[in-house]
């Protein structure tokens, strides 16, 4: 059943170093006080698992944390690149890091075949690009009625999918309203499945067709209000779109970026005092 | 009028193409801005589709991200990611999707992954995302780019989304590839039997041959040139007034949680 | 764009003869009377394809409309037999009914792939049974991964899908809310998607992450209250159980059966008349 | 206390295999009453998903079929069966899934498609349904039927759902497949090694010889015979209430819709 852990003893018991590690979230929900933890606690040799590095990975490919990516479209959205996944695969800074290359499609037909445990995931993609040249891993079968050659990917199954949601409730069952990208799809895919959530509840409102992750698929549930932050959580919070704007600066210079880390995450104990420390002068 | 600048040029011709009821599949930044435009115009019915999972999305004012809360709360409804790639993109249901990278080349292919080498890349660019499959499945693509002879180039570094490459027609590829490229010195469209694109449309005040020095291949100039208009005051207006209402909106702090 | 028609234009307009036609609702929102009108209009030759035939379909293939049935659990839930399908299978009457079987997993699978315009669906199923070695339609292909042979289905891409849904707007969102079972699979997967709806809203409200069909996808919307009876729709109406225990004596006796048909449904011009027929007196 | 009824001992039987916090797969009918009274007695954590897309659904009365609104509104969520079928059947999810057939032979494999060659049969019967992959990817499988010679038989007319069979292990099935056949003279289990269905425990005041005689094959009858005790006052009184509670609601008349 459902463990309540604090967010620190969750990663502490669930991810030990080399883990391949899925943080989900399509621009909204992103678990950034997972990822910040996972910094913390000095995690290393990680494979992550994401369509849209965003933010929380550059901070942890900056860090050192990632071996191994595996992706669709890493860049700051609406902003630009991410300058810490840019400096490790053009410098290898701090450390090399492995690609594992896709597109959307693929990713989400990979994450939907891990849900549904099957070996690979097929997608009529990869069509007029030099992606499979360069990652073996894209495959293809033949159809057996109609002799079309169709792109195959492999399962993600990751060790350990982290996901940010609005509420669960006392028994673990996880609800989710707003978008949510590939969040279902990664959450029944993992052997472990975590969720900080903003809130947790006697009872949640009737889902009917809304998005829940009932409670026997959800491994461990943490409290972690504004566990989302720069990101957002619908109903609660909005993006923080000026840090986006600001991570760019911050994250273009080994310096700055390892002064920042240090100060704000490695310098505070947990995700309250991370926030606490943003409010206090400039981030 | 002439007080607008080329990127209202630009975004003015992208709405222009937009028909009313046209299902599209839209990028953050310009292709934003003109299918916004056209749905606040001339096209009311013009159905916007974000690959974060909203379906028909009204916003009020443009988004930062793919993903704002503002697309969901004015959408018809929310889907998963995958639903959008299987059973919207995939299945053959978008008429126009969106598409700009760091390179083109003369066939409309694309680049949005890496300057220099794959393996040692000068300069590492965020990848396909939803590009690949856009570019292949949607039932035209409409490419938007500033032109410049670094990012239309006669060879490009590394093939992220195919145009009119040679085997598209046995490729497993359903859509017809790009229809037109919508740049900041006219407009190019590919030629029927080659695909290669050339020059079709003229901007006020822009001659041919500022748009072929901005080209970095051979451009051809097609026989007969057309000429797309100005904006109007009225397209400037509610173009104006949609920037003025997101730069307002994204002016408001937004609160760290607590 | 989405077209607003009375039942029986609908129908004339889009199902010709010969035509393969799903009517899909697991239970719930079955569109009776959609498949009444077919059987007024006389249609013929049909391809029915549905996961669980139920009374519609006994009343289609009893009136001769079927030649061929895609299906996989044909029966009276919580009674028995549908005893025009084991008339038509036994006996041939009114006339030889073609069968592709499959399993409910198969199905879903058909319709999945069917609705993402793959040609084949791919399941670990179809195990340990003999179904394949009656249906030749369920193949294998082998995991380029794994090695591993998993069955397919060819998608199921119906000419036409027909759905009944409590709601629609006036620009044809079809909004769903309850037992959804494949619904908007099969509805997605349809060349001309029809749906009847208790009723037409100037506004539907929010979706955010419910179940509903954009007006896109949404070829026709015909106007159709009590469309489900004797299904149910979720806070319209209940599922009328005393009914399907009736219809195993009726459906029991051939001449009953066609005496009854030919009160109710060939006699009526309607679903409201058919309702009133029903009302008045012993069904 | 032995005022009750052998369909109670069966429903009773198999509630009493049932542990809280099990994911069962369940079917309508007896299985629906097993499952709920564990759940109204000794295994409230019981988690009841029902094919039709209802997970974690509690209901108060018992469905008349797979898809009664009630189960939609007592139920954690509702999902479209499809997911039902990939994310949590196959997935591997399911901790006990419920079966029952007009024909199950010796290793447990069950027919529910016809009596008679499939091109010709002479009783048409519903055919697969869930069955099929409950069967192969439930991580154990309980079968509830009554016995009798005709359905306990030593040859299936068509094997629609796979027991024991031979190759099971390399089939790709993923569970572990029946564990427990509960009839109303008793219950059979597998033999480790070759499968079979052996009679292993014993109802009060049924002999194992009325189980032989009402088993088409040459049943065995294990060396340590358990005996399940009768069902026990509260068990009987939930079983009741829930049954009275269920006729009473399906009593109430329903309108047409007009």
């Amino acid at each position: 059943m459902t463990e309540f852990l604090p967010l620190a003893k969750a990663i502490e018991k669930h991810v030990p170093d080399g883990a391949s590690i899925a943080l989900e979230g399509f621009t909204h929900l992103i678990p950034f006080a997972a990822g910040h933890e996972l910094i913390r606690q000095g995690r290393r040799d990680l494979h992550l698992i994401r369509m849209t590095p965003d933010l929380i990975y550059d901070q942890l490919i900056g860090m050192g944390a990632a071996r191994r990516l595996t992706f669709s479209w890493g860049g700051n959205p609406g902003v630009g690149s991410l300058h810490r996944l840019r400096d490790a695969v053009e410098q290898a800074w701090p450390r090399p890091l492995e690609l594992d290359e896709h597109s959307h499609a693929g990713m989400a037909a990979a994450y939907r075949a891990g849900a549904a445990r099957l070996p690979f995931g097929v997608l009529r993609g990869y069509i007029g690009t030099d992606l499979p040249a360069h990652n073996p891993r894209i495959r293809a079968v033949t159809c057996p009625y109609t002799g079309e050659a169709l792109a195959t990917v492999p399962a993600l199954n990751p060790d350990v999918t982290i996901l940010h949601a609005q509420r669960a409730d006392r028994l673990g069952n996880v609800a989710i309203e707003g978008i949510i990208g590939a969040q279902r799809e990664a959450g029944l895919a993992a052997k472990t499945l975590i969720v900080t959530v903003e809130e947790i509840v006697d009872e949640l409102p009737p889902a009917m067709n809304g998005v829940l992750l009932p409670h026997f698929v959800v491994g461990v549930v943490s409290p972690c209000p504004g566990g989302a932050w720069p990101s957002y959580a619908q109903g609660r919070y909005g993006r923080d779109n000026d840090f986006y704007l600001r991570w760019d600066e911050i994250a273009r210079d080994r310096a700055r970026f390892s002064a920042w880390m240090g100060r704000h995450v490695l310098g505070t104990p947990g995700h309250r005092e991370f926030l606490d420390s943003l409010r206090q002068g400039t981030a | 009028m002439s007080d607008y600048s080329r990127d209202e040029m630009m975004t003015v011709a992208a709405a222009r193409l937009l028909w009313d009821g046209c299902i599209t599949f839209v990028g953050i930044g310009l292709p934003s801005a003109a299918c916004n435009l056209a749905r606040l115009s001339h096209a009311p019915g013009l159905v916007l589709i974000y690959e974060s999972g909203t379906i028909n999305t009204r916003p009020t004012v443009l988004p930062l991200s793919i993903g704002d809360g503002e697309l969901a709360e004015t959408a018809a409804c929310v889907v998963p990611l995958p639903d959008i790639f299987s059973d919207y993109l995939q299945a053959g249901r978008i008429d126009v999707g969106f598409l700009g990278a760091a390179q083109i080349d003369r066939h409309g292919n694309l680049n949005s992954t890496v300057i220099g080498p794959y393996g040692k890349p000068r300069t590492r660019l965020p990848g396909a995302g939803g590009a690949t499959e856009i570019a292949a499945q949607a039932k035209q693509v409409f490419i938007v780019m500033k032109a410049s002879p670094r990012s239309f180039v006669p060879r490009l570094d590394f093939q992220t989304s195919g145009g009119h490459f040679a085997g598209r027609a046995a490729s497993g590829a359903r859509g017809g590839g790009p229809a037109v490229v919508v740049t900041d010195v006219g407009i190019l469209k590919p030629q029927a039997a080659s695909g290669e694109l050339v020059l079709t449309v003229l901007y006020p005040g822009i001659p041919a041959e500022e748009a072929r020095a901005a080209i970095g291949w051979p451009l051809t100039i097609a026989q007969e040139l057309e000429s797309m208009p100005a904006p109007t005051a009225a397209e400037l207006a509610v173009l104006r007034a949609l920037e003025a209402r997101t730069a307002a909106a994204h002016r408001q702090p937004v609160r760290l949680p607590t």
